[in-house]
């Protein structure tokens, strides 16, 4: 099975998500489209794995401390949400100008 | 016995068949008890009539009638997530069976990471309850779809954390492999970590399993049926009673597993070997049965902030203080007591 | 005082033990007998008072619409229509009835609260134990009047007064009236209500008629006429089925208790009909509107020598001052005679009128306003033509229940003059909107009346 | 059935389901249909992973991705705002957005393809790596990494902590605790 088979649905997926990241103004929704690029580079990093399997396991190390990142970002972010909700009762970010002067 | 050559994908589809069969059918068995044991406990009888004897058939006339009840989708309601809700509680549900051994060699699928998947697979009924809640379009049905995820994760992290402490025991994620490293007697050994991370397991799969006294969910004074409100027929069925009653057997099942030697026997006596040991996996998960059951009907309702605080102030705190005590155990206890 | 600190110590020193201690209660019931009743096969004795459904003693009804109007569901549905009875004597007053045309109780609605059986000041609502009715059709289950008072049969008797409660007929049997009952007493008593109501009935049982003769009803209602008006004696638990009574005897087909201030009432003005007790307690009803204290102490004091325990005679003697006190306050104002009720006495009703019934004993200290519906009540009766001096002196007299019902100013009394006269339905539009305008209504009020008298006049026709 | 041509049917199946879902997720204007359809596309990179014989990966990504981390995004979207119906939640850049993302899947797919163009993979299961070697590869080579991913988490879920926390001083002394 041809290892470009999964690099370029990786690729494909990543995209989308860098268009969901780009295209979308809702808080939550740009952190969905974080979650499908993490899950590109996911499939990126055990495709490797597989192929390389001489090399022992790292792919497959790396894309689990890939998840385990993902889980805390989604963690922090959602809480940055949930709080921006409570002060603005909005989580478009084309509204948070809270930096801007 | 009659030889049939089957590859491997139609071996699979069969085991999918018994699988789909058998688990509605403990199911129904565990539900009649369910209705019996509680009756008797609260000084009732129970069904009666039904099937003549005890109201054997009182389920199966509920399928019946839930089956010619009407489907009813609010019509504020998100149709396809409506839809879709109870298969993706019920799935779940069933897809955890498949790896539980009931005897050494009667098991669906022998998988290397057995408890993994276990623990993974039945984590996905909860966005099953986010969905049915949500898309109902009613708030009490988004109270108990929340309140139900909240709980949900709280009590899958004492969960994972106490099979961790019996896989770390073990030395393996393999379901088999669990049972056969368990000796007698089960969960009173090592001394005290077994028996408290049984404990806490149980506590935690019954606060999973969203009975009471952890029912806060589909607390039905307050918020009628919680997530599944606006259900009705078939798919109320697969989304409340069928999960319910069928986790209820699983998670018996998984403790039995775990901690009680799944179907090692009872006491380690010569005789009893031959005794085939579906018998005492069976037996020991009707027992796991009837405590859950026992405990239905003896203890109130705990209030939403017990209930989490129950999870996050003592479940799980234990639970990471038994890690470190099984570690402790399995690194520098003498050889002679392992 | 419970010691907080000392108390959670105990509980941190438990911990987990009340679980067990929990868990050991349920399963010792395990394996206890279970309790339960399997009911289509074996059957609960069920108490004697319980709420299973309602009866209706059909009889009784008076369409007064209390029940209807107390019922906190709406689940009562009364039709009736009025007929208008020939006079009893010659040149008497025609009068008038409800006749009750649907009597239904919805039980889909209905919440057994009872309201309605107590209301009832006429006994025509009872609880049955009967509960076992329910229907596959919910519209089933509105009861219509003949279901309702199928379930009669079913009422069981009142329970055994209270040791020392007054006998029911007691203070009746005292009177010299008492002795006309008799063949009333002797008379079989049909229903099954009957005997059982009246614990004490040797003195009074009254018979009730069939409940199934409405037919029969036009007669017993002439016979009832003379029934006290004003009292329609709540307290009577049985059916003041008039039925066989004689018109002489008016109190005692009921045997109904009649208080000291009832008795006062009558002995103030019994009216043309009423029979008055020989007991004569005295009408001591004027002084006693001059002070509520010497009222209670007054009514005390004849409640005791009379025999009543001290409970019941406090009770009265309280009741008798506090409405000595509001008809002080009240002063000598008339009651409500003249307000339109349904069936108004002027009409000539032949029962006694439920809007006057709890107002009767009520001014007992002011001779004033008890006059008034006594009077009135009796005025419609074919006697009416020998009250009527007594009623001129009351406020109600502005209203002479005479014959003559073009000068009567009640709205209502315009109806009387249907049944009697011969005018078609048109003269009667004609002239009650002459009357109406002559008493200054306004056109639309006038235009109604005498519509509203013209269908009257239609119907009586057919 | 070659296990080679099932195992491309199975990839091309999964990898449809996971690419039309994605897009329903950056395009839907609905966001809890969002949430679901990162279901679908999580479910399918587990199955993706089973087929790259890291068994493992794929429950933890069932366990983490599905069961908690989409829990918790439907957990903040219910919280914040989720109404049944459509609403708008893109913004005004979608073309350039659209046209930055072709732009970059061309170029790197160009670039994936002209690289590793010949290249097969073994995914035959006996020279699958066991679990234990993962668990023996964290536990040594890895254990830094592995202690700074734990104290990274141990911050995140403070920081998630104290970030949502609600400043209210009276809702600290709880009654009766």
């Amino acid at each position: 099975m041809p290892i470009a088979y999964f690099l370029v649905l990786s690729s494909l997926l990543f995209c989308i998500g860098v268009y969901g990241v780009l295209a979308r103004q809702n808080a939550v929704l740009i952190l969905l489209s974080i979650e499908l690029m993490l899950n590109a580079v996911n499939i990126n990093l055990l495709a490797f794995s597989a192929h390389l399997a001489e090399a022992g396991v790292p792919g497959q190390i790396f894309a689990l401390f890939v998840i385990a990142v993902a889980a805390a970002e989604v963690g922090v972010g959602l809480a940055i949400v949930i709080l921006i909700f409570r002060n603005r009762q909005n989580v478009d970010v084309d509204e948070m100008s809270l930096m801007k002067w | 016995m009659f030889e049939l050559n089957l590859s491997d994908w139609q071996i699979l589809l069969v085991k999918l068949g018994l699988v789909l069969a058998i688990v509605p059918a403990i199911t129904l068995v565990a539900g009649y008890a369910e209705h019996k044991v509680m009756a008797h406990l609260q000084h009732r009888l129970g069904p009666m009539y039904p099937g003549g004897f005890h109201g054997w058939a009182t389920l199966l006339a509920d399928g019946l009638k839930f089956i010619y009840k009407e489907d009813i989708i609010p019509a504020a309601a998100d149709r396809k997530v409506f839809s879709l809700a109870p298969l993706a509680i019920f799935v779940p549900t069933v897809l955890t069976v498949l790896v539980l051994p009931l005897d050494e060699t009667l098991v669906v699928e022998e998988l290397d990471l057995g408890l993994f998947y276990l623990l993974a697979v039945s984590s996905i009924s909860t966005i099953g309850m986010l969905m049915a809640g949500w898309s109902s379009s009613n708030k009490y049905a988004l109270i108990g779809a929340l309140r139900a995820a909240a709980q949900l994760i709280a009590y899958e992290l004492p969960i994972v954390l106490s099979a961790a402490v019996a896989a770390m025991l073990a030395g393996t994620l393999s379901l088999n492999g669990i049972v056969e490293a368990q000796e007698w007697p089960f969960v009173l050994w090592p001394p005290g970590i077994g028996l408290i991370a049984f404990l806490v397991f149980f506590g935690a799969g019954v606060a999973e399993l969203t009975r009471p006294p952890f029912d806060m969910p589909v607390a039905e004074s307050e918020i009628i049926t919680g997530a599944f409100t606006e259900y009705s027929g078939m798919r109320f069925i697969f989304s409340t009673f069928f999960p319910e009653v069928a986790n209820m057997v699983i998670i018996s099942g998984v403790a039995t597993t775990l901690f009680l030697g799944g179907y090692q026997p009872i006491v380690p006596l010569g005789f009893l070997d031959a005794v085939p040991g579906l018998v005492w996996f069976t037996l020991k998960t009707a027992f796991m049965v009837f405590m859950l059951l026992w405990i239905r009907p003896t203890f109130p309702r705990l209030r939403e902030d017990q209930l989490q605080k129950f999870a996050w102030k003592f479940l799980i705190p234990t639970s990471l203080v038994l890690i470190l005590a099984a570690g402790a155990w399995v690194l520098y206890a003498p050889e002679g007591l392992k | 005082m419970l010691d907080e600190r000392k108390l959670s110590a105990a509980r941190k020193r438990t911990y987990g033990i009340g679980l067990l201690k929990g868990m050991a209660v349920t399963l010792k019931h395990l394996f206890k007998h279970n309790t339960v009743i399997e009911y289509p096969d074996e059957k609960q004795d069920l108490g004697p008072r319980t709420r299973g459904v309602i009866a209706l003693k059909e009889e009784n009804c008076t369409v007064c619409m209390l029940c209807a109007r107390e019922c906190p569901d709406w689940c009562i549905y009364i039709d009736s229509h009025k007929e208008t009875l020939p006079p009893k004597r010659e040149g008497g007053r025609p009068r008038k009835r409800n006749v009750l045309d649907r009597f239904a109780i919805d039980y889909a609605l209905c919440m057994y609260c009872g309201i309605c059986v107590e209301v009832c000041p006429y006994d025509a609502l009872f609880w049955s134990r009967e509960f076992e009715y329910a229907e596959y059709d919910i519209r089933q289950l509105t009861h219509e009047k003949e279901k309702l008072s199928d379930w009669m049969a079913t009422v069981l008797p009142p329970p055994a007064l209270e040791a020392g409660a007054e006998q029911p007929g007691q203070p009746v049997a005292a009177t010299p009236a008492a002795a006309a009952p008799a063949p009333t007493a002797v008379a079989p008593a049909p229903t099954a209500v009957a005997p059982a109501v009246q614990p004490a009935g040797a003195t009074t049982p009254t018979p009730a008629p069939s409940m199934s003769a409405p037919a029969e009803t036009t007669e017993a209602d002439k016979a009832r006429l003379p029934a006290p008006p004003a009292h329609p004696a709540p307290r009577a638990t049985t059916d003041p089925e008039a039925a066989g009574r004689s018109p002489e005897v008016p109190t005692t087909g009921q045997e109904t208790v009649l208080s000291d201030q009832e008795k006062a009432v009558y002995q103030e003005d019994p009216g043309p009909n009423v029979d008055v007790p020989a007991e004569q307690p005295q009408p001591v009803a004027l002084e006693r509107s001059e002070d509520a204290e010497a009222v209670y102490q007054q009514v005390l004091k004849e409640q005791l020598d009379k025999g009543s325990s001290a409970q019941v005679a406090e009770a009265r003697a309280r009741v008798a001052r506090a409405k000595a006190e509001r008809g002080i306050k009240r002063g000598p104002t008339p009651l409500t005679v003249d307000k339109p009720v349904p069936s108004a006495p002027t009409k000539g009703a032949p029962r006694p009128e439920p809007s006057g019934a709890p107002e009767a004993k009520a001014p007992q200290p002011d001779p004033g306003p008890v006059a008034a519906p006594a009077e009135a009540g009796a005025a419609g009766s074919d006697e009416a033509e020998t009250s009527a001096p007594a009623a001129a002196k009351e406020p109600a007299a502005e209203e002479p229940p005479s014959a003559e019902p073009v000068s009567t100013p009640d709205p209502q009394a315009a109806a009387p003059a249907v049944g009697g006269s011969d005018e078609t339905p048109d003269q009667v539009f004609e002239r009650v909107l002459q009357e109406e305008k002559a008493k200054g209504s306004s056109d639309a009020v006038a235009q109604g009346r005498a519509k509203a008298a013209r269908v009257k006049a239609e119907r009586a026709q057919k | 059935m070659n296990a080679d041509v099932v195992r491309e049917v199975f990839f091309w199946g999964v990898g449809a389901i996971m690419v039309i879902a994605a897009l329903r997720v950056v395009t839907t204007q609905n966001v809890v249909h969002a949430a679901l359809y990162l279901v679908g596309t999580l479910m399918g990179a587990a199955a993706l992973y089973v087929l790259l014989l890291a068994e493992f990966v794929a429950w933890a990504q069932v366990l983490i991705y599905v069961g908690a981390v989409v829990v918790l995004m439907l957990f903040g979207l219910m919280l914040t705002r989720a109404p049944i119906g459509k609403a708008n939640y893109d913004n005004s850049q979608r073309p350039l957005a659209a046209v930055v993302a072709a732009v970059l899947f061309g170029v790197m797919s160009w670039i994936l393809i002209d690289a590793f163009s010949g290249t097969e993979l073994e995914l035959a299961g006996e020279n699958a790596p066991r679990t234990q070697d993962i668990g023996a590869v964290i536990f040594s080579s890895y254990v830094w990494p592995f202690e700074i991913v734990s104290v990274l988490l141990l911050a995140a879920l403070i920081g998630a902590v104290m970030i949502a926390r609600r400043d209210e001083p009276e809702a600290d002394k709880e009654v009766g605790s």
